[in-house]
Order: C-alpha cells, then structure tokens, then sequence
C-alpha cells in the first residue's frame, strides 16, 4: 500500500522554506503565513497518516518509482506515525507561539526559512527506510539547528552554538562510520535488506557499529556522557527554538533513530515478553536521569534548569525502552509524547517569562503570578506534570514506567525512578515558589510587558494536552496510537519486511 | 587492511585535534580532518583492484569491471555536507572573533563572565 | 582614483583575471552540461561556476566589484535553483512516484539524452553556485566592515 | 598499491603539521594539502567524479578559512593543549583502532568489494536512466532522493551563515 502524502511531508515544509528564502524580503507578511500555513497542513497530514496505519497496517513509498533495495523507500508504521504526530503537533503550536515571540527578533524570513528545513528534516529522518538517507536528513535538522541556536547572535549564543555544532557534528561522523561498515559488510543501504542480511549473526561488525551507534545517536539525544552540549545550548537559543530542541529534535535525532537501528535493524536488541534487557540503553538511562536531575537542582536560571531536566526525562525514555517488555516500551514511547507537550510548554512559558519580565533568574522573577495569568497558570499546569502529579499526562507516563520496570523484575531501576522523580518535584516547587509565589526577595519589577494573543494561545493549547494526555492510555485510543508504535518495535528485524515484499509495481 | 587501518588512524587524528585544541580555527581544522577521513574509508570500501572507473565505454571500445558506483555517489553527498558545515562553523568562529576579540576557548571563557 | 588602484589585487592580477575568468566559468558549465557523460556534474560545475566568481571578487577588491555582484541576487540565483529542483521532484509525481525521472531516455552518448538528469544538474548548478558565491560575499562583507581601512580592528 | 600507502601516510603527515604547527594561516594550508592528497587518492581508486568534486570543494573550504584567519592580529595558538583533552583524544585514538581490528578482518579484503545492490546500477543504468555515467544516474535518478537531501544540506548553511553573520540579531540591539 503506498501513499503520496509520505514524500509531501517532507516537500511541503522544503517548498515552504524555499519560498520563505526567495520572497521573503520583498512581502513581509510572508514568513509569518507561511510558518503557520506549512506546519498546519504537516500536522494535518500526520494525524492523517495515524488513520491510514490503522486501516493499512504498514505503508511504503519508493522514491523515483525503483523498488526497495536499488532505489530509497519511505516507511511509514505505528512507531513512525507516533514520532510524526509528535513532531508536526509540537512544531505547529511553537510556529504559532513564534509569531508573537520573534518581534524582538530581527529578519523573520530567515527564522522560518530554517524552521521548516528543520522540520522538513527530522521528518525526513522519521519517515526514512534507508540508512545513508538517514544520515542526510539527520544533518539537514542538525546544520539546521546549529543556525537557530546561534539565531539571537548574543555571545553566549554564538558560543554555544560553536561548541553544539562540532560536537553534532563529530557524532553525524560517529554514525557515517558505522553505516560505512554497514555498507561494507552488507553491501546494501535499505534497513530492511540490511536487516535480512545481519538476519545470520553479525559477526565481529555488529557490536563495533553498534558501540559506534550508540555514541553518535547517544550524542543527538544528549545521554549523559555525551551531554555536555545540551545544558549551554538550549538557554541560549531564543524560546520557541529551545521548545523544539528539547520537545522533539533530540527525540527524533536522537531516540527515534538509536531505537529504530538497534530493534528493527541490527536486531542486537528486542521486545519479548520474558523481558531481554537491552543493557547498554538501561545503564545510560539510569545515568542520564540521575545526572540530569541531580545537576538541574542547583540551577537558578530558569532555562538552564529545564535543559538538565530534559536530559533526565530523556533517561526515563530511554531506561524504559531498554527494559524490553512490551509495557515497557510503550510506557516508554508514551513519556516521549508526554515529555515533548510538557518540556516545550515549560520551555515556551520561560520565554514569554523573559519576555515579561526581562530576566530568566528565578531569584529576580518573584511575584510574577498575579500578573500573567496565562504564562503561571500553564507553568503550573505543566511543571504539574513533568513531576508526575495525578491527573496529569506526566503521572500516567511515569507509573507505567515504574510498574513496567517492577513487572519485568527491574527493581533497581524502578527505584532510581521513583528517587529522580521526587527530585524533579523538589526542582519544580523551587520553581513555583521563587517564580510565582513572589518567595524570593525580588524587588518591585516594572510594569511587566503584555504578553502578545499568539503566544497566550498557544500556552493554552499546550496546557489542555498536557491536561488530556491521560486519556491517550484509554484502549480505544491506545489501541489508535500507542500500540502500533510499541507493536512496531515488537517487530524486530522483521518488522521492516514488508519495505521488500510491497513498494511500487 | 593496512589501507583501512591508516585510514582511521587518520579519523582519530582529526578528532584528537577537534577534542584537544584551544583555537577554534583548530578544532574546526579538526573537523575538516575526520571528514577527509571518513570519505576516504567510503570509497577504499567500493574499491576492486584492476577495476574501472564507471563511466559506460564508448559502445567500440571494451569494458573492464567497473568499481562500486554507489560509495561514489554517497561520498559527493557527503563532502559537500562536510564543506556545508565547515562553512557555518567558520562563519560562527569569525562571529565569535568579532565579539571576544579572540580565538582561543580559554579567554573565551573568562571573558564570558 | 587612489582608492581604486589601491582595492584589489594588483594590476597584473588584474589583466589576467578579465582574461581566465571566461575560461573558468565555460568549463564549469561545460562539467554541469556533460554532468551525465562524464566525470562531474551539478556539484562540482557549481562549484566552478561559484570559483569564477569568487576569482572576480578577490581580484578586484570587495568594494569596487561590490556594484556589480550582490550577494542578495546570489541567494536569489540559489533559492530559484532549490525550487527548480523541487519542482523537477514534484513533476516527477505526473509520471508516478516523486522524483521520478519523467522525460524519454534519448540515445546514449548524445547530449541531450538521459531524461531529466541533465535539467536536475542544471538546477543543482545555479543552487551550488549562487549559493556559495553568496557564502562568500557575506564574509567579505562582514570582515570589509570590520577591517578599517589601516587594517586595524574598528 | 604502493602508491596508494605513500599517499595515504604523506596524508597523515600533513595532517599532523596541520595539528601541531602554530600559526593558523599554515595550519589552514596544511589541511589543504591534506585535501589535495585526498582528491589524488580517489584518483587511484579509480573515482574521477569524487576526486574533481573533492579538489574544487576543497579549494573554496580552504578559501572561507582563509577568509576567517587572514587580517586578524592572531597571536600563535598556544602550544599547550587542554591536557583533558589530549588524553581524549589519544585514548580514543588507540581505542577505535584496537576496537576496530576485527571488525575490519571481517569485511571484504581491500579490493573485492561485495556490490550486491550495485550489481543492478552496473547492469541495467544505461538501460534505465539513459546516462552512460554511472555516478549521475545514481545520484539523479536511482538515489535522487538522497540529492535532494544533499542539496537542502548546503541551502540550509548558507541560511545558516546569513543568520548568524547578519549585522544587527536583535531589534535595536547592539551592532557587529
């Protein structure tokens, strides 16, 4: 079964950058429209192809017409719709919210030229069933994001971005590598004929390009030992970008990728019900949260704290697809969605914060709530939820975790879950009561700037996500969402079969 | 063998000066390095000994065996993802120079204060 | 006139440049057009082509051939090659699936042959090439600004 | 082959100038040389189109370096590195090569390259795409998708650099 809308999820936001480039000087109101015009049609088309993998099961398009392994497919299953609902919704409201927030900014046209080549990029990457094309989309959202980091043309940003961009780009050389010794041993691109070829055993290739895996795409997610970029460039970059980097762009880099290689292509890791430990993944996750949350305790500036605690939110995901049952891993793809609706809310929220208020120092912010309704209450709403609190999509997510961690015998990790989570509710009190409550010994602030309608709007549609998440775990819904994208990962190496066997004519 | 082994003796030079250098210049050299020595390892892979280059002979003349056209294809992608990124580093550094006056990370650093 | 003289590269330099810069941009359009014959294509002719240019700027001084070149008609030359490209993905949709090469194959050997790959390396060629050029004309402008003209950091 | 090794180890040389030398101008020369060294290697393998691609990409990186080096009152890099890092590095060094070592018995000897997918574009390119080059039909038609890909890469840092080398970030912000 094929379906051009694959290869429109990638052309429309590159036609929409494109333009942004070329008419962008001439018609100011340009960038603005074409922001928000690319990104509904993209988020559109996902929750689109959410229905079609319901009633097609699996579906691939071959590029140019050449079947699987002479030409480029792409593949669109459960865990591709997730990754692609995720990306295009968060990158929607964050187009909205960016149209109130880069005022201050100068030349929009270039913001939202590299805003859709990202996003064009990391659906290039999510949609993808061929390795090396893997690689290029990979770099198009990273070179991407480089760009964006350094947009505000501050020191600290520009530092950050210099040092962002060679460590990126030391990890794409990590995972060219491993597809070179891929290629060598395989001596085909698509995943799934790369699959059926590792399907006898690996050899000695295997673990290395694993190691080299594992530290290239450990790099895009920001795991611990390779996070060292993350806590610099996140604050520095202006808001709306910081939301996408947090919400999605080191999921889909980084998550998504690691994931999809190791279950569905070098098969050294799987889903069974007996629970097969992946390891290496258990051990970063635990690290990463830990690290994480441990460092986001002593933070005062606000953005700075919310980078660490995505690092230790990301150690969640992470730990939890490594355990390996398939609650587990759905347990685990669910705090994915979840983390990426609360962070870039929180992230957005700081940015409007800063806005306001001129500073990002919570010592400086105090008493702030009675005066920006919109900006505390989904601060609230949403710090609610990254520290797990009942109805809250980030509570759901977190038990299920935990009780898949004890179910599967894990119960070391399941502690060191509990343990992080509580710190996270500790960093975010600390938040709440500087912040909003006016604890701190601020002085009397200005009058505070407006915060503009585009940005309150999309405060607000986050903030009633982040309040309906729960329901995503109710079976009809979970069977809609969730569970094609654990199903998909169940599939191991065989799970990409169907790229050979169906395509064009 | 050796080919490959040299190959990423070269990789793990240009990543030890992009990890251990001060000046930026230098790290971004660094850089320049481990792509060359990526590239390389993409075509030694696709390499047949006595093989041709693949271009299709003139329909007269005779046609050796070709050598992989696929690394070929993959490695121009691949160096000009190099120059894209050598280009906007280089373009943050001269930035950076602009704003601190220097290259090197360590005053870079102080100064950042 | 003393400005003039002093822009650019000297005289000699000069001469030569008017001379080669025809021959350097005819072959790198002669690469781009025999992309699919022989060795090269869309890349390294726009490369070339982007050369030529690049050959004008710094023989001539940033400001002087500054009238002649700007950089913002560079990246004009870029985004049409981008949307060129895509536009040659999207009609490839007519003849089945994106990207499909949708022209006749042709005679081997001749010129105009091999369908759509020779207007793909056309496009691919004025994106390299503008956009490149207007790489380095945003450096010559930001460090033009920078340098005062005793050399010296304003 | 020979020829191949000398290169290859004359490489490593210019690349360990290119490291160790002080002044960033040489520095930046030396890498050239190590990308000329580079485009004759493809040479040898027999890759016509990555070797003229690689030298013409290598001439204009060797420009925008020496764009960013030149008219800057540069002191000498510093001789001493971060010492962290040199142990990084080094250990790193030693490491991919130990580590790699089996890997690399396991595939294809130098030479005799598997091209099971290949196969297909030898055989049947002419016929299908019409291009008596190889590479273009690869690149523009069987794997147009990656060029386009390829092609946005650069579009994206050429945006990047405008972005980031715009005169003024901020509305009423400081200049430079």
């Amino acid at each position: 079964m094929t379906h051009t809308l694959m290869p429109l999820m990638i052309a429309v936001p590159l036609g929409g950058a494109f333009l942004c480039a070329l008419m962008g000087k001439r018609t100011r109101a340009l960038p603005d429209a074409m922001g928000f015009l690319v990104t509904l049609l993209t988020a559109a088309g996902a929750v689109y192809s959410v229905s079609l993998v319901k009633s097609a099961d699996t579906l691939v398009y071959s590029m140019g017409g050449w079947r699987a392994p002479v030409g480029i497919v792409l593949s669109l299953d459960g865990l591709t719709a997730l990754m692609l609902v995720t990306v295009n919704l968060v990158a929607f409201l964050v187009a909205i919210y960016a149209r109130g927030y880069m005022e201050r900014y100068t030349s929009k046209r270039l913001f939202y030229g590299l805003f859709l080549l990202m996003l064009a990029g990391m659906n290039g990457v999510v949609l993808t069933g061929d390795m090396f094309n893997l690689f290029v989309f990979l770099e198009i959202a990273s070179v991407a994001s480089y760009a964006l980091v350094a947009f505000g043309t501050g020191k600290q940003e520009l530092e950050a971005a210099f040092k962002y961009g060679v460590m990126g780009t030391i990890a794409s050389l990590f995972i060219l590598l491993g597809i070179i010794l891929l290629y060598a041993r395989t001596s085909t691109l698509n995943m799934a004929d790369m699959a059926a070829a590792l399907a006898g055993g690996g050899g000695d290739v295997v673990p290395l390009v694993t190691g080299l895996f594992l530290a290239g795409f450990g790099l895009k997610a920001a795991l611990v030992p390779f996070h060292a970029w993350l806590p610099d460039a996140h604050p520095s970059a202006p808001a709306p970008i910081s939301a996408m980097l947090s919400g999605v762009l080191i999921k889909s880099l980084g998550v998504y990728a690691m994931v999809r290689v190791l279950y569905n292509v070098l098969g050294v890791a799987e889903v069974s019900e007996t629970g097969s430990p992946f390891t290496p993944l258990i051990v970063l996750g635990i690290l990463s949260m830990m690290v994480g949350v441990v460092l986001a305790l002593g933070q005062w500036d606000m953005k700075r704290l919310l980078a660490y605690h995505s690092i230790s939110q990301i150690g969640y995901v992470i730990l939890a697809i490594g355990i390996g049952t398939p609650l587990a891993v759905l347990a685990g793809l669910f705090h994915l969605f979840n983390h990426s609706i609360f962070k870039s809310l929180l992230f957005l929220d700081s940015g409007s914060l800063e806005q306001a208020t001129g500073t990002r120092d919570l010592r400086r912010m105090a008493g702030v709530g009675r005066k920006l309704p919109v900006t505390s209450g989904s601060t609230l709403i949403a710090s609610m939820s990254i520290a797990g609190i009942p109805p809250f999509n980030g509570f759901w997510s977190k038990l299920l975790i935990i009780v898949a961690a004890v179910r599967a015998g894990h119960s070391w990790s399941a502690f060191w879950a509990v343990l992080a989570s509580i710190l996270t509710l500790a960093s975010f009190t600390k938040v709440l009561r500087y912040g909003f409550q006016g604890g701190g010994a601020g002085k009397r602030l200005r009058e505070l700037a407006a915060v503009p309608l585009s940005m309150k709007v999309a405060l607000v549609l986050f903030a009633v996500i982040c309040i309906g998440g729960g329901l995503l775990l109710l079976p009809s819904l979970r069977d809609l969402f969730l569970g094609p994208a654990a199903d998909a990962l169940a599939g191991g190496t065989r799970q990409l079969g169907f790229v050979l066997t169906g395509g064009a004519s | 063998m050796t080919a490959y082994i040299l190959c990423l003796i070269l990789f793990s030079l240009g990543i030890y000066c992009a990890v251990s250098k001060r000046n930026l210049i230098k790290i971004i050299v660094g850089v320049a390095i481990a792509e060359y020595a990526v590239n390389l390892m993409f075509v030694l892979v696709g390499y047949r000994i006595g093989g041709v280059p693949p271009i299709f002979a003139a329909p007269g003349e005779a046609q050796g065996a070709m050598v992989d056209p696929l690394p070929h294809a993959l490695v121009l992608t691949s160096i000009v993802i190099g120059l894209a990124t050598t280009a906007l580093l280089a373009a943050i550094a001269m930035r950076i120079y602009r704003k601190y006056g220097t290259y090197d990370v360590n005053e870079i650093r102080e100064l950042r204060g | 006139m003393a400005d003039r003289r002093e822009d650019g590269m000297s005289l000699i330099v000069k001469t030569v440049t008017r001379l080669t810069l025809g021959l350097i941009l005819l072959y790198g359009l002669y690469i781009v057009l025999h992309g699919h014959l022989t060795p090269g294509g869309g890349f390294a002719g726009g490369v070339i082509v982007a050369l030529s240019l690049v050959h004008l700027v710094l023989a001539f001084g940033g400001r002087s051939a500054w009238k002649r070149i700007s950089h913002s008609g560079a990246s004009v030359m870029e985004a049409t090659g981008a949307l060129g490209f895509l536009a040659l993905a999207l009609l490839g949709l007519t003849a089945g699936f994106f990207l499909s090469n949708f022209l006749p194959e042709g005679r081997a050997f001749a010129l105009f042959s091999a369908g759509s790959i020779p207007l793909a390396n056309l496009a691919i060629c004025l994106k390299v090439g503008g956009g490149l050029f207007a790489v380095f004309a945003i450096l010559t402008i930001f460090t033009a600004e920078t340098a005062s003209p005793d050399g010296g950091e304003r | 082959m020979i020829a191949l090794y000398i290169l290859l180890s004359m490489m490593i040389l210019g690349a360990l100038v290119a490291i160790e030398v002080r002044s960033l101008i040489s520095s930046v020369v030396a890498v050239g040389a190590v990308g000329l060294g580079l485009s004759l290697v493809f040479l040898l393998l027999k890759a016509p189109d990555v070797a003229l691609t690689q030298l013409v990409v290598e001439i204009i990186a060797v420009i925008i370096l020496i764009r960013a080096t030149i008219r800057r009152q540069l002191p000498g890099s510093p001789v001493s590195a971060r010492p962290y890092g040199v142990l990084l590095g080094l250990g790193f060094a030693v490491l991919l090569v130990l580590v790699s070592l089996p890997a690399l018995q396991e595939i294809p000897q130098l030479g005799h390259p598997y091209m099971r997918v290949a196969e297909t574009y030898v055989e049947n390119g002419l016929r299908d795409t019409g291009a008596t080059n190889v590479v273009a039909s690869v690149i523009l038609d069987y794997r147009a998708y990656d060029t386009l890909g390829e092609a946005t890469v650069l579009f994206t840092a050429v945006m990047g650099v405008m972005a980031v080398l715009r005169n003024r970030g901020l509305k009423g912000g400081e200049e430079g």
